[in-house]
């Protein structure tokens, strides 16, 4: 279905202007800004990469500590949480309102449940004694290391690393939910036409991006 | 006042229905903060001159007590002698406060906000409250820095580089909370700055005016340009060093704790691989700024417009893999130090190129040397020799005996004080009219300038010297030694020219602050500039034009043979001008 | 006080000394022509009635040229240290003949492990002595650096050496005196509140003295 | 929309491969046929792969003016050059 044609397009760049980029302003802001998520990943994920390879240590095993099952599960649900986001942008773009207004709501639910597991496995981990400052004495994760199963060398670098560049993942993901419920109580206000629905693609991007992200995390920190 | 300006379109008449708070506090227009920006960068700017002149105190007169000093706390100045804490404290915060909360703001806060939209011929900036936003984040960023120095155990002492571990741990360097407080104050800082770029680069690449061709846009929005590039991508990497040193601080992670596998010399890459784009963050804008000035005063075209385009954006490029070249001598690969040296070699090119050009727009001009011409001349002039002393460290053997010493002190004075702050009293100079309609006062402008040159020579220049002899950085007492204790006269001598160029700089408040209130009243053109900013009445009004002016030619059109005038606005239209292709209609 | 660089007291000095000569040249032409070209053209070209700018955008040949010429100076620049660079600080630098020295580093004092008689460090016969530093003249001296704390930075003005002291790294420079006498070391890495007084006499000996303090001190007879 | 219409992509399709892709990558990671270093080279791609689909396809780059994809690429580079030159450190 090709996107109809729309009379005061707002969603073309501003008019009384000399051609930049055939994009909007806001799409134009938002891709700028996700520039610099990206360099600010790339300090977190280049520090992750750096110590690791530079650790004195052997790294743990993938599922040794993290439950990469459950993590599994998470990633499947954040792409969902995609698919989902992009189905509500089909939506508006073809000028269903309330198929906009329930996809949007699926991509709360499913972005807030990814949170919350993220929370839950957070909660459990340190429980067991696997924290941000390493591994704490007398714990679940120290039998572990007398099993032989895990270094407690590289202890502090992989808490670290860990809850840092997932920590600021989750943070980014409940900003996005955040946003997401706006832009959801404004679409049901009636907020988005099919001529003028910025917001969905703009909140759309960030909320792709955030999902790119945490397939790389994925890979990175738990799989390799 | 010349025929053309009568042609100007009016500023808009529409009635402005905004609350004294919408106009002037929350205000979303890019003017309006641009002044909020400069009112607040100028006060940080004088703190740190104060913590200036209290390290030049405790340098000239080691252990005296310094006057005025007994309203400091007793744990950090009994009876007004400074301590070693308290010593580092003011290296520490004079560093940060000049580099992140004075000039980084001024130029890039005050002169991309105020200048962006009016030299590019748009209403307002694409995202006018984000704008909002990030002045406010910059305020919250430096209120908490400033409330650093009240936390208990004092402010940050780690240098304004804040190398791990020392920065990492109070019980080494003697402040929490100060630390705590350095580090927010940095995460807000660069969101509050990548707020900014995320609108200035959105601003320039879809508002420009019809006929605002990429290579009719002045060279100062050119080089904002690419500043805001610069600092998008480098100011989110700074953020995440200052939270993973946040949280070693805290949560005790262990990302630069040596003794848990962590990496002390990561940080330094972080922080460098930040603080090179960073560095010419603070020389681009001032760079722009003398450009245009320097077109103007000499009224006559700016020499190789394409080449200081390409130089601009070449330095864009290269600084991104220089920035091992403030770690020769920190422990790093001595191969990786190689190539750092040779990427620093290339990167002094296009600065010369820039400098031959200056000087090649001022060959065989019609030079009118007023205050911001006499400014942006000084700006070449002292530039150059931090640019040469620059070449003294990139070549590697000379910079094991001059690194950490004060010939690095010398060479980023010479670059931030005689570069960027002398760009800054030409630009804020030259803008002061569209700002708040008056002139400043010219001959208290041109006293300012020569003794400002003339002080600030002696103090920074012999700093070269203690540099060769070996003299380091950070030190609270040189006479503990024996070598430098013959070169106490010298620090003596620069102390006191510290102090003279401070209170020279009184002549710049009293002269700003007087020509806000009683000002000559300015012309609609004072400079006899090209710019489009020109073409709107002085203060520029809200919502800039009423209907965007087309461009006709370039920015530089001065002394245009057979032209009335020896200048030619942008957007004043030629017999044999075309008039600009029309946006392309929506195409589904 | 001298207004020149410090006394040269060991091999670097005099090859960094000539480096240093070169670029001030190098560096003193250039800022001779763009000062002088500045005040020229200020006189020269300053507004007077009836003068008129010459309207040029400007000439690519000069670009050319002053692209050209910093651009093979300061590349010529780069092969020059980098040759230096590799001797002073490369890989594989260190002469394997060179005297060890251990200098640890913490807050506020270096302690320097001398290897004894035997001449090689880490053997029972090792001692070691708080804030001075004792080389024999006209011997490659390795120094073995380790910090307990912070980055300090191992600095000897005289020698032209410096070496950040890294905790976690043990970095080894070499340095050859040449000149005996007494000088000073300091810290040259903002290390702390007591970074201003982390100050090492360092004496470099004749070979003959050197070998007698050596003797003194496994005798005991510490400082 | 922007400039060119264009058929919306098959969002089925592109949820089933990368569903596909993750559940594979899960497998890989823990069947253990191949070299270690091999094996991260594998996953490294098979994340890229899923990246790509989601940028491509679910952010629209794929139908999107080549200033824009240019724009998107330029903070790669920078990664890259930082983590390959503090990597070095450790090959002293």
């Amino acid at each position: 279905m090709t996107h109809a044609t729309a009379t005061l397009d707002q969603m073309r760049p501003p008019v009384p202007a000399e051609p930049g980029l055939p994009i909007y302003n806001n799409k134009l802001g938002m891709w700028v800004f996700l520039a610099s998520e990206v360099m600010f990943f790339t300090g977190l994920i280049g520090a992750y990469v750096i110590l690791r390879f530079g650790a004195p240590g052997e790294w743990a095993k993938p599922n040794v500590v993290l439950n990469v099952p459950l993590t599994g599960i998470n990633t499947f649900i954040l792409i969902c949480s995609s698919v989902s986001m992009v189905k509500a942008f089909a939506a508006i773009s073809a000028g269903d309102r309330k198929g906009l207004s329930r996809w949007l709501l699926a991509t709360i639910l499913l972005g807030a449940t990814f949170v919350s597991v993220q929370g839950v496995e957070y909660w459990k981990l340190v429980h067991e004694g696997f924290t941000p400052a390493g591994f704490t004495a007398g714990s679940h994760i120290t039998e572990l290391v007398a099993q032989g199963k895990l270094s407690d060398v590289t202890g502090g670098l992989y808490g670290s690393t860990f809850f840092t560049m997932t920590g600021f993942h989750g943070f980014h993901v409940t900003c996005g939910v955040i946003c997401l419920i706006y832009v959801w109580l404004k679409s049901l206000r009636g907020g988005y036409t099919q001529q003028d629905y910025r917001g969905v693609e703009v909140i759309g991007l960030y909320w792709h991006f955030v999902d790119l992200v945490w397939i790389i995390l994925f890979t990175i920190v738990y799989l390799i | 006042m010349s025929s053309l300006a009568a042609a100007a379109p009016r500023a808009p008449t529409h009635h402005d229905d905004r609350t004294f708070v919408q106009k002037y506090i929350f205000s979303t227009d890019h003017k309006i903060i641009g002044i909020q920006f400069l009112f607040l960068s100028l006060l940080f700017l004088f703190l740190g001159g104060v913590l200036a002149m209290q390290i030049r105190w405790q340098l000239g007169f080691p252990g005296q007590p310094m006057p005025g000093g007994g309203i400091l706390p007793e744990t950090m100045a009994p009876g007004g002698v400074i301590l070693p804490e308290y010593y580092i404290q003011l290296v520490t915060m004079h560093g940060t406060f000049m580099v992140f909360f004075a000039i980084m703001p001024l130029l890039v806060g005050v002169f991309a906000n105020f200048l962006i939209p009016l030299k590019i011929g748009a209403h307002d900036m694409a995202f006018p409250r984000i704008n909002m936003a990030s002045f406010w984040t910059a305020f919250l960023a430096g209120a908490v820095m400033f409330a650093s120095f009240f936390v208990p155990n004092g402010a940050a002492r780690a240098g304004w580089t804040m190398y791990a571990p020392l920065s990492a741990r109070p019980d080494l360097s003697g402040a929490d909370y100060g630390q705590i407080c350095w580090c927010i104050s940095i995460v807000l800082l660069g969101l509050s700055s990548i707020l900014g770029s995320l609108n200035y680069i959105t601003t320039i690449i879809n508002l420009r005016a019809p006929g605002m061709t990429w290579f009719r846009m002045p060279l100062s929005v050119w080089c904002l340009f690419v500043t805001a590039i610069l600092g998008l991508l480098a100011l989110p990497v700074l953020s995440g060093a200052a939270i993973m040193l946040l949280f070693d601080q805290t949560l005790g992670t262990h990302f630069f704790d040596p003794g848990a596998g962590g990496q002390v010399l990561l940080w330094q890459h972080l922080f460098w691989f930040f603080g090179h784009p960073e560095v010419y963050i603070l020389i681009l804008p001032g760079m722009g700024m003398v450009s245009d000035i320097i077109a103007n005063g000499s009224r006559k075209p700016i020499f190789g417009y394409h080449s200081m385009v390409f130089a601009i954006v070449g330095i864009g490029f290269l600084g991104w893999i220089v920035w091992g070249h403030h770690m020769f001598m920190s422990g790093m690969n001595p191969t990786l130090g190689s190539t750092f040296m040779v990427t620093t070699m290339i990167i002094a090119v296009p600065s010369a190129i820039k400098v031959f050009n200056w000087m090649g727009t001022m060959w065989r001009g019609n030079l009118h040397f007023h205050v911001p011409m006499l400014n942006a001349v000084g700006f070449v002039a002292m530039f150059v020799i931090g640019g040469l002393s620059g070449v003294f460290m990139a070549a590697t053997p000379i910079d094991m005996h001059i690194h950490d010493t004060y010939f690095i002190v010398a060479h980023l004075h010479y670059v931030l004080f005689g570069g960027s702050l002398f760009a800054l009293f030409a630009g804020i100079t030259y803008w002061f009219p569209k700002m708040f309609g008056k002139m400043m006062n010219e001959p208290i402008g041109k006293i300012h300038f020569w003794l400002t040159m003339l002080f600030f020579n002696l103090v920074f220049f012999p700093m070269h010297i203690l540099g060769m002899a070996g003299h380091m950085r950070r030190i609270y007492d040189p006479t503990q030694y024996e070598w430098l204790k013959g070169y106490q006269p010298m620090n003596h001598f620069i102390t006191l020219a510290a102090f003279a160029l401070f209170a020279t700089q009184f002549l710049f408040i009293w002269n700003f602050v007087w020509s806000l209130f009683k000002g000559r009243k300015a012309e609609q053109n004072p400079w006899r500039d090209n710019g489009l900013e020109w073409t709107l009445p002085n203060p520029a009004p809200h919502g800039n034009w009423e209907k965007v002016p087309t461009v006709y030619r370039g920015p530089y059109e001065y002394s245009l043979p057979g032209a009335p005038d020896d200048w030619y606005p942008q957007s004043s239209k030629l017999p044999n001008d075309r008039e600009p292709a029309p946006a392309p209609a929506p195409a589904h | 006080m001298s207004w020149w660089l410090p006394l040269k007291a060991s091999t670097f000095a005099g090859e960094i000394d000539g480096l240093f000569t070169a670029v001030l040249i190098i560096t003193g032409i250039a800022f001779v022509v763009v000062e002088f070209g500045l005040v020229w053209f200020s006189l020269k070209y300053r507004s007077r009635p009836g003068r008129a700018a010459y309207y040029t955008h400007g000439n690519t040949k000069a670009e050319i040229i002053w692209t050209a010429i910093p651009a093979v100076t300061v590349v010529a620049l780069g092969l020059i240290s980098n040759h230096y660079w590799k001797q002073m600080k490369g890989r594989d630098s260190v002469p394997a003949d060179s005297y060890p020295i251990g200098v640890h580093a913490k807050q506020f004092e270096w302690q320097y492990t001398y290897p004894g008689p035997d001449g090689k460090l880490g053997t029972t016969d090792d001692y070691t002595i708080r804030n001075q530093l004792h080389v024999p003249v006209n011997r490659n001296v390795v120094v073995i650096l380790t910090s307990e704390d912070v980055i300090h930075s191992f600095f000897v003005p005289v020698f032209r050496v410096k070496q950040d002291a890294v905790p976690g790294l043990t970095i080894r420079a070499w340095f050859n005196a040449t000149v005996p006498g007494e000088y000073e070391l300091g810290c040259a890495e903002l290390c702390g509140m007591g970074h201003y007084k982390m100050r090492t006499r360092v004496t470099v000996h004749t070979q003959v003295d050197f070998d007698a303090w050596v003797k003194t001190q496994a005798q005991g007879g510490s400082e | 929309m922007a400039t060119t219409a264009h058929k919306a992509p098959n969002y089925i399709l592109i949820w089933a491969y990368l569903f596909g892709l993750t559940v594979l990558e899960v497998l890989f990671a823990f069947e253990m046929p191949i070299s270690r270093n091999l094996k991260i080279l594998v996953l490294l791609g098979l994340a890229v792969w899923k990246a790509l689909l989601v940028a491509l396809f679910f952010m629209h780059l794929k139908f999107e003016s080549r200033y824009l994809r240019l724009m998107v690429l330029v903070p790669l580079p920078l990664a890259a050059i930082f983590i390959l030159a503090v990597i070095t450190e450790h090959v002293w």
